[in-house]
């Protein structure tokens, strides 16, 4: 729609930004990795931003700042679906070419693809895993951050479906952690206090592992499945250290080299295609030096 | 004794003798515009072409505006030696009152959008004046006051809401205040404008600004001379309150949506703000255009960051370390133009 | 004939100090006492309490005739009772002038005043004035408060107190910090106000001071009023051996 | 004059007569731990076979010791008048640091534990002379300093880690100190009891603690009576870096990885808890006792509201008013006993 | 032969205020010199300038001989130099033994003194002693500085101060707060500590007590030293005319 400026589609510009949901991330900076590794191989330089926590309105002032400064292309994960609807708009008019990556907005119609991950599916399968290791039943609770962030609503959401559609279990609810595994262990040693019969918990995200892990330890090293989402290195090394039983895995290195390629078709005139989405693995000890091990992110670019 | 009366003398009833230049540089936020100036030049000295622009300058100023809003209200509150942590809080659960509302009558007109905007004005300000209740009669330190409504605030919105954000702020509102422009300006900063303008006129011309600086400088001569302090610390946390309430709608229609997961930075940052221009933490000084520049200081050094391509880690020490350096630049330049101040002051 | 200002059998106690033990006092319009009493004696929690700054826990004070209770210095002034305290409490970030009409501010005429604004020109002029006739040693209303010395933070508390009283002032150790000039000033003030028909209570250490402007001198010890004397009929050494008990051992000691 | 001499007179030179009772009433933290008792109560008959037992109380005492060793240097550094907003990533850092060299030395026995100690602590320590250095020689506000540094250590623990935990604290640490037991309660509750316990007696009888009071309650007669306040200063905010580069590595042992994004409530949590516990932001009053008492009632509300199974939002809201009302409680409690207190003090 | 403390030349300006201008100052060991004048005058902060409170824009300060710059009190302090300040500057939340004690803590003897542990009994008894001497109207050590009368705040500033100082002490307006026998008691204090071979600076609006005890008296008029008279030779009159400036237009005026 735009005339070929300099900015917007000439062959000079190879800079791609990167707007991660949170910065620190070990998702996001997985998906840099991907990133960074598929811009390379095409002739991209790579810049990342992000905002300190996962919130539209710390978003949106580094969303603007990345379009002033004019990226052939850019890489986000819209931490809203509508609040990031304009700043993305507007972005796009600028003749930055967006691609949506792990979340989408509302009506994503600027952008040239969205590439994103099931959430929902993810939480299911979460349950998944912890049905599969107690198959018996039983109480399972979540441990999340904070309610309000859209990808970690949707993980308890698909997790909450899935359990109250089996009868075997008892959904004891969502406890929020703030993001500090100090609460985490609190809220979890407390939570066994008053139901020690707990067999199952889903953690959605590393923080809420690591504390459930130092909570369930606390309370005596009871035969509890915690099942953590994401599998960055460290999630990884915590299920071979057995203090979470499963994780599930998205695939955040493929995210970020699918959002690459599509940026670049757009920008060479390739075929764009407009929706991808990409699935999940459940990794447990069982089946890490296998499909499990191929699905656990990249430790290091 | 016999002492002779009055010695004949002429008191100086105006500040404002000496040249302009020195009446410049007497004023207290000339300083730390001084700072922001310099951070300015040099970003656009390192980015001429994307930093300096219009559009990037109007971006800036639209991404403060809704915490300048929040800084008026703090600005008199910390200069009463008060603070006001539940700013954030109050903004998501007023602008959770009001879509939720807006969103139950339907209509994307300008009859939803003024029913939503009264709902939060009067929700915020119902929360301010519980906080000054609380602060000027229950006698409870304002740092804890603040912290368990900001607590409650949240909690209140979470169980409206089930903990999930509403996203149907009417199109009026977005359209014309979130992102309408008049002559190029943002619409939601012209808004943010005419509220510091008041507010700073309130601040430094009327009574209630003087009152305000006076609880903050010496509570008990306040008292002393007559001035029902409770009275008027329950209306500086309402007027806070107020403003949050009005920075929730402004909050809705700039990302159509409520943010109860988003603000929890809101608070320090815009206390960050007003100490950065000079409001003292311990109360009695301060003014509306030091808080203003302290807004734009951060603001302007991650936008700067962001387009010379400053990693974020990297963003992380450089805006600490600056902040410090400017308030640092600020307090030293400023007692060497005054002098004015000898060890036991 | 009823006094103007009366307290009956106030006490008061902090912790283990015995503050005021069923202090009594009273004072007429148009006349000075002088309320003297060696340190600690009570006399500034006596005016604490009789001008609504200090709860009481027992005791009743009359105004006019009339069983008050102020519960905040607000209400005493809204009478027209004012008080030069010992430890002045001024706004030291305000100016003289704003210090010295704090709470009694005036208004631009018109719309503006009535939407708040402040006629600072004719505040600083009128405060400058103010420091004129009482020949205080202040040089500036612009210059914070805090920054001045001594004696010119308490010229600034005189003026305030006596520009607003109209019924009965207060001064409690009012020329402490002042030069000699400024007290010679500040004692021929309150004979003039006296003269005006208000009633001036006087809490000083300066005997000299004391027996020039007072009509008639109330001692404190420990919490208690134990003598009333006319200053015209007694001395400074009859005054010293009230305040310090020694009239108590040896009637009529010097 | 004739007047005599001195009226002999005896000279009060002991706060303690008075039966124990007045002596136990005067105690300013006693009616906060009044309150910390009735919330105990009201749980323990809600919930009595749950949260009344040893298991749930060690599990509470558990949860609360890093930050407990953080509300000990918080402790003194308020009573300054000071603030530090840094402790939470200073404490990252140093965990990082330490972390990272353990990594690198490979080892999981105590020689690698206790370098990774001593590296913390001393990281821990420079953090807080910086901090210092800036509040006391630059005279920069100590909301902005540690604001500032919290900032920049934060940055710095992502540089050196690439945003990404470390998960490789020594066996050892993680087995004896974060889950290590003796006689039944846990070590790392131990620990911070002995940190607590040494802090209190700093804090309340050695010369130090007094001039921690005196500088609060009056930097210019500190000064004046030659009290090298810069110097003290710098010790204080050291003391306050050096515990929380001690909580570092508690930290570690207790979670077994660095928690380079998970400590940004915690400086709000510890100053709410010195706070709560009857020390005043304004300085020159306060005590250890009572900001561990400040920091066991959330804690204790926290573990509670999840027994008797009050939903997270509700917990929020209820966690939030008993703070306040606890606080409210405790203030008018402690007037009403002193009675000490006129409008003018 | 040279003063034990000199000052030459000494200025300070504030803002627009030339609080000293050039003003010259000496004190000899065994005397009391008083430094009079009118409010704002510039005495206190002379005072500030001569012990390390205050930085001086110009001029020069002479300790036995030697040119000295104290940058904070504590240099003062450690030549012997002590300082009672007209606003006195006490810890309000600590008691007076502390305050009195203040940065001079005794230690317990041995190993924990070592460790920083304090001998509070000791400094209370050593406190509750001093002020005994000083027949001030301190009646607890162990009550918060900040809920005392105005009187015993200044005798526990006045105490510390003298036991402490060893070669000049300041008092700048001491016995404006105190009581008839209180003052009476500081005014004999005065003198013993001069006759103990150290040099005494008494700032006091009151003429008498400056004829009492002073051996000098040193004029200071709008930041100046205008005169420096004998005690014995001079009178109120001649004073109170210096202060004011009369002098100058009519000499010898009264
Ligand atoms: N707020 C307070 N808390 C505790 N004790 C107090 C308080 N105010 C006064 N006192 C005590 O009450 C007694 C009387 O004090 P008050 O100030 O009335 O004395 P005063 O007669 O004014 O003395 P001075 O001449 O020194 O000003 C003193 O012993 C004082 O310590
Ligand atoms: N910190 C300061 N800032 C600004 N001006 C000051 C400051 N300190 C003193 N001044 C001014 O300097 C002048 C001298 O003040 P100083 O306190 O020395 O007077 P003084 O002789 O002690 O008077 P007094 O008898 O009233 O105590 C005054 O005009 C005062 O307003
Ligand atoms: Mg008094
Ligand atoms: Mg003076």
């Amino acid at each position: 729609a735009e005339d070929t400026t300099a900015a917007a589609g000439g062959s000079d510009n190879k800079n791609i930004a990167f707007v991660q949901g949170v910065a620190g991330d070990e998702f996001y900076i997985t998906m840099e990795c991907g990133i960074k590794e598929k811009a390379a191989e095409l002739g991209y330089t790579v810049t990342t931003q992000g905002p300190q926590k996962f919130d539209p309105t710390l978003q949106k002032p580094i969303v603007d700042s990345v379009t002033a400064s004019k990226p052939a292309a850019m890489l986000i994960a819209p931490t809203d679906v509508e609040a990031m609807q304009a700043p993305l708009e507007q972005a796009a008019a600028a003749g930055i070419k967006v691609v949506l990556v792990d979340t989408t907005v509302n009506d994503p119609s600027f952008a040239v693809s969205q590439i994103s991950s099931d959430n929902v599916g993810g939480g299911a399968a979460a349950f998944d895993a912890i049905k599969a290791a107690k198959p018996a039943g039983g109480k399972v609770l979540v441990i999340s951050t904070d309610p309000g962030i859209s990808t970690v609503d949707a993980r308890v959401k698909g997790f909450e479906d899935a359990v109250k559609a089996d009868s075997a279990y008892t959904y004891l609810g969502v406890q929020y952690s703030h993001n500090d595994p100090a609460t985490a262990a609190n809220l979890v040693s407390a939570a066994l206090q008053k139901d020690p019969d707990i067999v199952g918990i889903f953690a959605t995200n590393l923080f809420s592992a690591e504390g459930s892990a130092t909570g369930v330890r606390q309370a005596g090293g009871k035969d509890i499945t915690i099942v953590g989402f994401d599998a960055g290195p460290n999630q990884i090394k915590a299920l071979e250290d057995g203090t979470v039983q499963a994780l599930v895995a998205q695939q955040p290195a493929t995210i970020g080299s699918d959002g690459v390629e599509q940026a670049d078709a757009s920008l060479t005139g390739g075929t764009v295609t407009p929706t991808i989405q990409t699935g999940f693995t459940i990794i447990t000890k069982d089946n890490l030096s296998g499909e499990g091990g191929d699905a656990a992110y990249k430790s290091s670019c | 004794m016999t002492t002779t009366t009055t010695p004949a003398q002429v008191i100086e009833t105006t500040a404002s003798h000496g040249s302009l230049a020195e009446r410049v540089k007497g004023l207290q936020s000339v300083w730390i515009l001084g700072v922001l100036v310099v951070i300015v030049a040099v970003f656009g000295v390192l980015s001429p072409t994307t930093f300096l622009t219009a559009g990037n300058m109007t971006n800036i100023m639209q991404n403060v505006s809704i915490w300048a809003v929040l800084a008026v209200g703090m600005t008199f509150v910390i200069i009463t030696s008060g603070i006001d942590l539940s700013v954030g809080s109050v903004l998501v659960v007023s602008s959770v009152v009001a879509a939720k509302t807006m969103e139950a009558l339907g209509g994307q007109g300008w009859g939803t959008a003024l029913i939503g905007l009264v709902l939060s004005v009067v929700v915020g300000l119902a929360w301010g004046i519980l906080n000054g209740f609380l602060v000027a009669r229950a006698k409870v330190p304002p740092l804890i006051v603040t912290l368990g409504t900001l607590s409650v605030a949240l909690g209140i919105a979470q169980i409206i809401t089930g903990g999930l954000d509403i996203r149907s702020a009417p199109d009026v509102l977005v359209d014309t205040i979130g992102y309408g422009r008049l002559a190029g300006i943002p619409a939601i900063s012209l808004i943010a404008l005419a509220v510091v303008v008041i507010g700073g006129i309130v601040l430094h011309k009327t009574r209630f600004g003087r009152y305000t600086y006076a609880i903050g400088s010496n509570e008990i001569s306040a008292r002393r001379v007559g001035i029902s302090v409770d009275r008027k610390l329950v209306q500086i946390y309402a007027l806070s309150g107020l403003l949050a309430g009005f920075a929730g709608i402004l909050s809705l229609a700039q990302f159509g949506t409520t943010t109860i997961a988003g603000q929890s930075l809101t608070n320090l940052n815009v206390i960050a703000a007003v100490v950065i221009g000079g409001t003292s933490i311990f109360g009695g000084q301060g003014s509306m255009f030091g808080s203003m520049v302290g807004l734009f200081i951060p603001a302007v050094l991650q936008s700067g960051f962001v387009i010379i391509g400053v990693s974020p880690y990297w963003q992380t020490v450089a805006v600490g370390a600056i902040l410090i350096a400017a308030v640092y630049v600020d307090q030293h330049r400023r007692a060497a133009a005054s002098r004015g101040k000898g060890v036991s002051t | 004939m009823s006094a103007l200002l009366e307290a009956r059998g106030l006490s008061r106690r902090f912790g283990r100090v015995q503050a005021l033990d069923h202090a009594d006092f009273d004072v007429d319009a148009g006349e000075v006492v002088a309320l003297i009493g060696d340190n600690g004696a009570g006399k500034s929690t006596l005016v604490k309490a009789l001008t609504g700054n200090l709860d009481i826990d027992e005791g009743e004070v009359l105004f006019e005739g009339q069983r008050v209770q102020f519960t905040s210095p607000h209400e005493a002034s809204a009478v027209g009772i004012e008080v030069v305290h010992q430890d002045l409490a001024l706004a030291p970030h305000l100016d003289s002038a704003q210090n010295m009409f704090l709470g009694r501010e005036l208004m631009r005429p018109g719309i503006l005043g009535k939407l708040g604004f402040m006629d600072n020109t004719t505040m600083r002029s009128q405060a400058a004035q103010a420091f004129t006739e009482l020949g205080s040693a202040v040089r500036s209303v612009v210059v914070p408060v805090g920054a001045m010395s001594g004696g010119q933070k308490q010229s600034v508390a005189i003026a305030r107190s006596v520009s607003w009283a109209n019924k009965v002032l207060f001064l409690d150790e009012p020329t402490a910090a002042l030069g000699v000039v400024q007290t010679h000033n500040v004692l021929e003030m309150i004979k003039k106000v006296r003269d005006r028909g208000l009633a001036v209570v006087l809490i000083s250490h300066s005997m000299p001071h004391v027996m020039e402007v007072a009509d008639r001198v109330q001692v404190l010890r420990l919490g208690r009023r134990v003598a009333t004397y006319r200053a015209a009929d007694t001395s400074v050494e009859e005054l010293v051996g009230a305040m310090t008990g020694a009239l108590d051992k040896k009637e009529g000691a010097a």
